[in-house]
């Protein structure tokens, strides 16, 4: 019966999406584990330790406090706006996941457009803190809200750059095409001018991800909390389980992108080397995180016009070039 | 330097502005009366003998008969400084404003106007500093009687405190 | 802390078994909060430093789940760090009332839980108490961070006393400040 | 300068601060884990405050002088005294952990060895009133030296009678000048 | 300062834009306290700052004046709370000056030694703080953690963490303990390792310098007529430290360096602090070695009384100038203490001194400051 319930695309999908929003948020969970840790590691202390064995628990008890605490709309917000972009942030961020390929054939859906239906997607997350900036009625909101849109719209071109060498180079848009084209250790990172198109795409989803150096959406110390200054409990949850998770899936792309997808020695299934090699690259996000100053506004816009964009420019030719001329990654 | 070199310089920078100057050790005490204080400011600042252009501290004292207004003005590169007090009327303590001169000494002249109600003249925002906006006299004058506080908050009381209140 | 709603409670009494599973559910969930207190950054003086101290690598209050939040929002348990002036309640009041519920304050120091050395100076407030309810107080001038982490520990076992339907009695207040 | 070789530095710089927090990654942890294990507080760690108890004479060693408690910036002490002269005692002597400074000038001001300052710094309650501490909790060993310093001042003001019946007032006297 | 900028926003004012006005405080992490600063804002840019303060105010001078001298010490600790020993010492020798009482010899060279610890201690804050201004928050645990060993330190000899109350009138209570500077030589050692990996952590980070360089410039002559003073000052070109220009204690017979820098930038007023670091450990290196054996502290009545009359201490405490202006009348109780802040002094500059930047600028400047406010509440 269940075979035939498959059988329908409609259910098939639905499925698809729900084992991956189980995924997803116990990724999350775990992602925040980590951060925690990490965090504590880099500053010469413990993290969460008491909290279950090892302090594993410590993100269950955080999401479930969440759940329960008083749900707070203040009266100055405009209330539509309010409620709905914390949606406008989450639900993108499981959308693109739709795509992802874990493994050869483990992807919810693939379709030839996938690596435009990624950057398409991931923009909307920007509607909802612009939403979410402006619907609160609270300035430090609003000067968050701003500086996110300036911020997302400025590195989205540097990312998309990046992410064009890649196309060039795969010469598909498929995410499964990409990644089947690094397999047996053809890794795009291993090309000179996709290596720097990697460092080019990690800068970008740094500052996308709103992570340091560029958390100034939510600088903590300048404007409180940014655009979720006002929220809380379980619509500050969403805010919090989508920045993981768009963590999680810039790491997860750009293993796909520059290092092989799921490809990795034998013995292992894929998709566990796909997890293994994001959470290295998640890892790595957070060590930047705990480890450089926040960046001024107007130097976050000038480092994505005047550094980023040009290298990017120059990364895109170059990888036109070296696939034109030098047969690129296919012979 | 010689402490009666030291006054010489003084007194010759300050010409008739001074009731008094005595020297002691690299300090110097200056006592002027009221009218010429802001003369006299300006002229231990602008005087090359004196050059005390770093204001280092305002603050005043009342004894219960007298107001007296106490400036510490220094010269870095001449190791040396200047206490100048001038008394004040208590009944109606004013005071010319140096805050033009030395912007350093605004916020100590809102604090003396806080404390001791002395209006300077000329203050570009003499408005309470420390206090609450609303308190009423001023704490540090002899005759300030103390009132017995009331609740910390106005409007509605908090009526949720349990049983810890 | 808080008052169970009598009304609330007698409803769930009547349910068969309802005891229990309420008794289940306020377990899990008061695991979950004590085991997350998040806090707002308040610190006001000397107490502060002690308890960015806490924060710190030597004590690392992350152990217990303790976070700072600088947005009371998303803040469980306000420390209340230092001393109170009459200029400073309204907004420690204000703070307090944007907090979600359920929340906690832990008075630290002297000077927070009975107004400390300064009990006879006109400007301070003789105890944070006055403005808003206290769960715990943490006496100290300052406290060591030891004994911060043990007043945060008398808060959980506090927090897992309590029922998710206890409803403190709140009643909206304004304040002009 | 050159913008390549800018960047380029400034990346070698990041990475520099990146290597400094890998290796910290793996250092020796600072963190003390409190409840479990505790750091050792020096011996002159100002903490909560004891009345001394002499062993050799079943007393507390305070004679109730309020040197400490006019030494006192804020009125934290305060006692009350029984007897006098050699069988001068407490039987109660609170002080106010909400208004102690910690400062150590009343252990200072102590010209009779009898207030000190301890290592316990745990002072957290879930009540207002838990910062009253009387003279059974101050008391070193608690109230059971409490208890046994009330009774030896009894037993000391009965003899102090009794030798005062039987005229020999001077010695009393000296002491008493010395008490104060 | 920032005049034509000023003048600039004026037009814009004319013009009808409108200012959006924010208010960074009291509560904020940070204004380091309860600092309120009321921003008006065009999109980033600050146009106007107008800093509220006496949100901690609790009448200390006035509580002094109802106290004998003595009993005031213990309240000074919790002025400037980051560096209470600064303030025990210039309470005490204001006192001592009124009263003309000597201090020993020994019990000078401790005072210089703790002097040096706690401002070393108070510096380690100030680079953690400021790195989490700018969003390192790994700073802040990093300088805790060596900030924590010179509090073990301090506790060692004090009895406590924070509020020392260890000086007083005519010297101190109790002598150094056993080994005490042997700890504190090892910890010398410890800290001068650390400092290098302050500097590749912070120090020498691009991103940091970009934020820090050229940011809220003080000119020389402004920050004289502002009256600043401390490592704020000296960042500006200023040779004024206390130590040097009016020494007390021995710092006469000390051999150290003032830190001057001339940019007058942000970073420049970091990098003065960063800088001080190693030269109070220089100083601790030299003060055991020439410690003479003696008193730790002299014969003082029981009662203190001060003939009438007018006298200030000048400590250079880790913001800066530090005086304790004291009027006797002859009684048992000061006539009036007036505690001349650096804080205080120094805070009167970031009005101006933040009109044209960034809202990050803001936090950044105000963070180089390096203000207590403890102690500009008072």
């Amino acid at each position: 019966m269940i075979e035939q319930a498959l059988a329908n695309p409609w259910i098939r999908q639905l499925a698809n999406a729900a084992l991956l929003l189980a995924v997803i948020n116990l990724g999350v969970l775990v992602l925040i584990y980590m951060e925690r840790k990490v965090a504590g590691f880099i500053q010469s202390r413990l993290g969460p330790v008491h909290v279950g064995p090892r302090g594993w628990l410590q993100s269950v008890a955080d999401a479930l406090k969440l759940i329960l605490k008083e749900d707070i709309i203040p009266a100055p917000a405009d209330r539509f706006l309010f409620v709905l972009a914390p949606f406008f942030v989450f639900v993108p961020v499981l959308a693109v996941f739709l795509v992802l390929p874990f493994n050869a054939g483990w992807v919810a859906h693939d379709f030839s457009l996938a690596a435009l239906y990624v950057i398409a997607a991931g923009t909307v997350a920007i509607m909802g803190i612009v939403m979410a900036g402006w619907g609160t009625n609270n300035k430090y909101s609003l000067l968050g809200g701003l500086r996110s849109a300036a911020q997302l719209v400025s590195y989205e071109i540097p990312v998309v750059l990046a992410i064009l060498a890649v196309v060039f180079y795969a010469q598909s848009m498929s995410l499964v095409d990409i990644a089947e084209a690094q397999r047996g250790f053809g890794w795009f990172i291993f090309h000179p001018p996709l290596l720097v198109a990697a460092f080019v795409y990690m800068i970008g989803q740094l500052a996308e991800t709103n992570r340091t150096p560029f958390d100034l959406p939510e600088a903590e110390s300048e404007l409180v909390s940014g655009f979720h200054t006002e929220y809380s409990g379980i619509r500050f949850a969403m805010f919090f389980l989508a920045e993981f998770a768009n963590t999680f899936f810039a790491a997860a792309l750009a293993v796909v992108l520059f290092f092989g997808g799921w490809d990795g020695l034998p013995g292992l299934t894929g998709a566990l080397w796909l997890v293994a090699k994001s959470y290295v690259l998640v890892f790595v996000l957070m060590w930047i995180r705990w480890t450089l100053p926040r960046v001024r506004v107007d130097q976050l816009l000038g480092f994505a016009w005047k550094v980023l964009v040009p290298i990017g420019l120059i990364v895109v030719l170059w990888a036109a070039a070296s696939v034109v001329y030098a047969g690129g990654a296919k012979p | 330097m010689a402490q009666a070199e030291l006054k010489e310089r003084f007194e010759g920078a300050l010409g008739g502005l001074a009731e008094a100057v005595e020297a002691e050790g690299s300090l110097v005490r200056v006592r002027v009366a009221l009218p010429n204080l802001r003369a006299a400011l300006l002229a231990l600042k602008t005087s090359p003998d004196t050059a005390c252009d770093f204001p280092a501290n305002l603050t005043a004292f009342d004894t219960g008969q007298e107001m007296t207004l106490l400036y510490r003005l220094a010269s870095i590169p001449n190791r040396w400084q200047a206490l100048v007090s001038c008394p004040l009327d208590r009944e109606d303590p004013k005071a010319p404003s140096v805050a033009d001169l030395w912007p350093g000494f605004n916020w100590f002249e809102r604090e003396v106007y806080d404390m001791f109600g002395v209006a300077f003249e000329g203050h570009p925002d003499l408005r309470r500093i420390l206090l609450p906006d609303d308190w009423e006299g001023f704490p540090f004058r002899k005759d300030y009687v103390s009132k017995p506080s009331g609740s910390p908050l106005k409007g509605p009381q908090p009526t949720d405190l349990g049983e810890q209140a | 802390m808080g008052e169970v709603n009598p009304d609330l409670q007698s409803r769930v009494v009547k349910f068969p078994g309802g005891g229990v599973l309420v008794a289940g559910i306020d377990e899990i969930f008061n695991w979950a909060r004590s085991n997350s207190m998040w806090s707002l950054t308040f610190g006001l003086s000397c107490c502060a430093i002690e308890m960015m101290a806490t924060a710190a690598s030597h004590y690392d209050l992350d152990r217990f789940g303790i976070l700072f939040r600088a947005t009371p929002r998303q803040a469980d348990v306000m420390i209340v760090a230092g001393w109170v002036s009459v200029k400073m309640a309204p907004f420690i009041r204000r703070l307090y009332d944007q907090m979600p519920d359920p929340k906690h304050v832990l008075a630290m120091g002297g000077c927070a839980c009975a107004g400390g050395p300064y009990r006879d100076s006109e400007t301070i407030v003789k105890g944070v108490g006055e403005i808003v309810p206290v769960d715990v107080f943490v006496y100290g001038c300052p406290p060591r961070p030891e004994n911060l982490i043990h007043g945060l520990i008398l808060l959980q076992e506090r927090i897992r006393e309590e029922s998710i339907l206890g409803v403190r009695k709140r009643e909206p207040i304004t304040v002009q400040g | 300068m050159n913008p390549v070789r800018s960047l380029l530095g400034g990346l070698w710089k990041i990475f520099g601060g990146m290597g400094l927090t890998l290796r910290n990654f793996f250092r020796r942890k600072a963190t003390i884990r409190y409840p479990y294990e505790r750091r050792p507080v020096s011996p002159r760690y100002r903490g909560m405050f004891y009345l001394k108890w002499n062993e050799e004479k079943q007393r507390l060693n305070c004679v109730g002088c309020t040197l400490c408690a006019q030494a006192c910036p804020t009125n934290v002490i305060s006692m009350n005294k029984v007897g006098k002269g050699t069988t001068a005692g407490v039987d109660e002597f609170t002080m106010d952990l909400g208004r102690c400074m910690f400062c150590n000038l009343c252990v200072e001001a102590c010209p009779f060895d009898a207030i000190y300052m301890g290592d316990q710094y745990e002072f957290a309650v879930t009540h207002k009133e838990g910062s009253v501490l009387r003279i059974a909790d101050l008391a070193q060993g608690g109230p059971e030296n409490y208890r046994r310093n009330l009774e030896t001042l009894r037993r000391l003001q009965e003899e102090a009678e009794k030798s005062k019946a039987a005229g020999d007032k001077p010695t009393e006297r000296r002491a008493a000048e010395e008490g104060a | 300062m920032n005049g034509d900028l000023r003048d600039l926003h004026q037009e814009i004012l004319d013009l009808g834009t409108q200012g959006m006005v924010m208010n960074m405080g009291p509560q904020h992490p940070s204004t380091h306290g309860v600092l309120r600063l009321i921003l008006t804002l065009d999109g980033e840019e600050v146009m106007a700052c107008e800093p509220v303060i006496g949100y901690l105010h609790r009448g200390l001078e006035k509580m002094a004046e109802r106290r004998p001298y003595r009993h005031f010490l213990p309240f000074t600790d919790r002025l400037d709370y980051v560096c209470s020993l600064a303030n025990n010492l210039a309470c005490a020798q204001a006192i001592e000056r009124l009263a003309g009482i000597e201090v020993p010899d020994r019990a000078q060279w401790i005072r210089v030694a703790l002097m040096e610890l706690n401002r070393i201690a108070s510096h380690l804050l100030f680079l953690g703080t400021f790195g989490t201004d700018l969003g390192a928050t790994t700073m802040l645990l990093y300088a805790f953690r060596e900030r924590e060993e010179a509090l073990a330190l301090l506790e060692a000899i004090t009895g406590a963490r924070l509020t020392y109350n260890w000086i007083r009138v005519g010297g101190l209570p109790d002598d150094m303990p056993e080994n005490w500077d042997k700890g504190v030589l090892a910890f010398c050692d410890l800290l001068e390792s650390r400092v290098g990996e302050y500097d590749r952590l912070l120090t020498d980070n691009p991103i940091f310098r970009r934020r820090t360089e050229g940011v809220g410039v003080i000119p020389a002559e402004d920050a004289i007529a502002y009256g600043l003073t401390g490592p704020t000052l000296r960042a500006s070109g200023v040779e004024y430290d206390v130590r040097r220009w009016a020494p007390y204690e021995k710092y006469a017979e000390i051999d150290f360096d003032v830190v001057v820098l001339r940019d007058g930038d942000t970073f420049a007023r970091y990098l003065a602090r960063r800088l001080e670091l190693e030269q109070s450990v220089r100083i601790l290196r030299q003060v055991f070695d020439r410690m003479p054996e003696g008193p730790i502290a002299s014969k003082v009545g029981k009662v203190l009384k001060a003939p009438p009359g007018i006298a200030f201490s000048q400590v250079e405490s880790p913001r800066g100038e530090l005086s304790f202006t004291m009027v006797s009348d002859g009684s048992p109780n000061p006539q009036r203490v007036h505690i001349r802040a650096p804080s205080f002094a120094n805070l009167t500059v970031l009005a101006d001194l933040v009109v044209g930047n960034k809202v990050a600028d803001v936090v950044a400047i105000l963070g180089s400051i390096d203000i207590v406010l403890g102690e500009v509440d008072r």
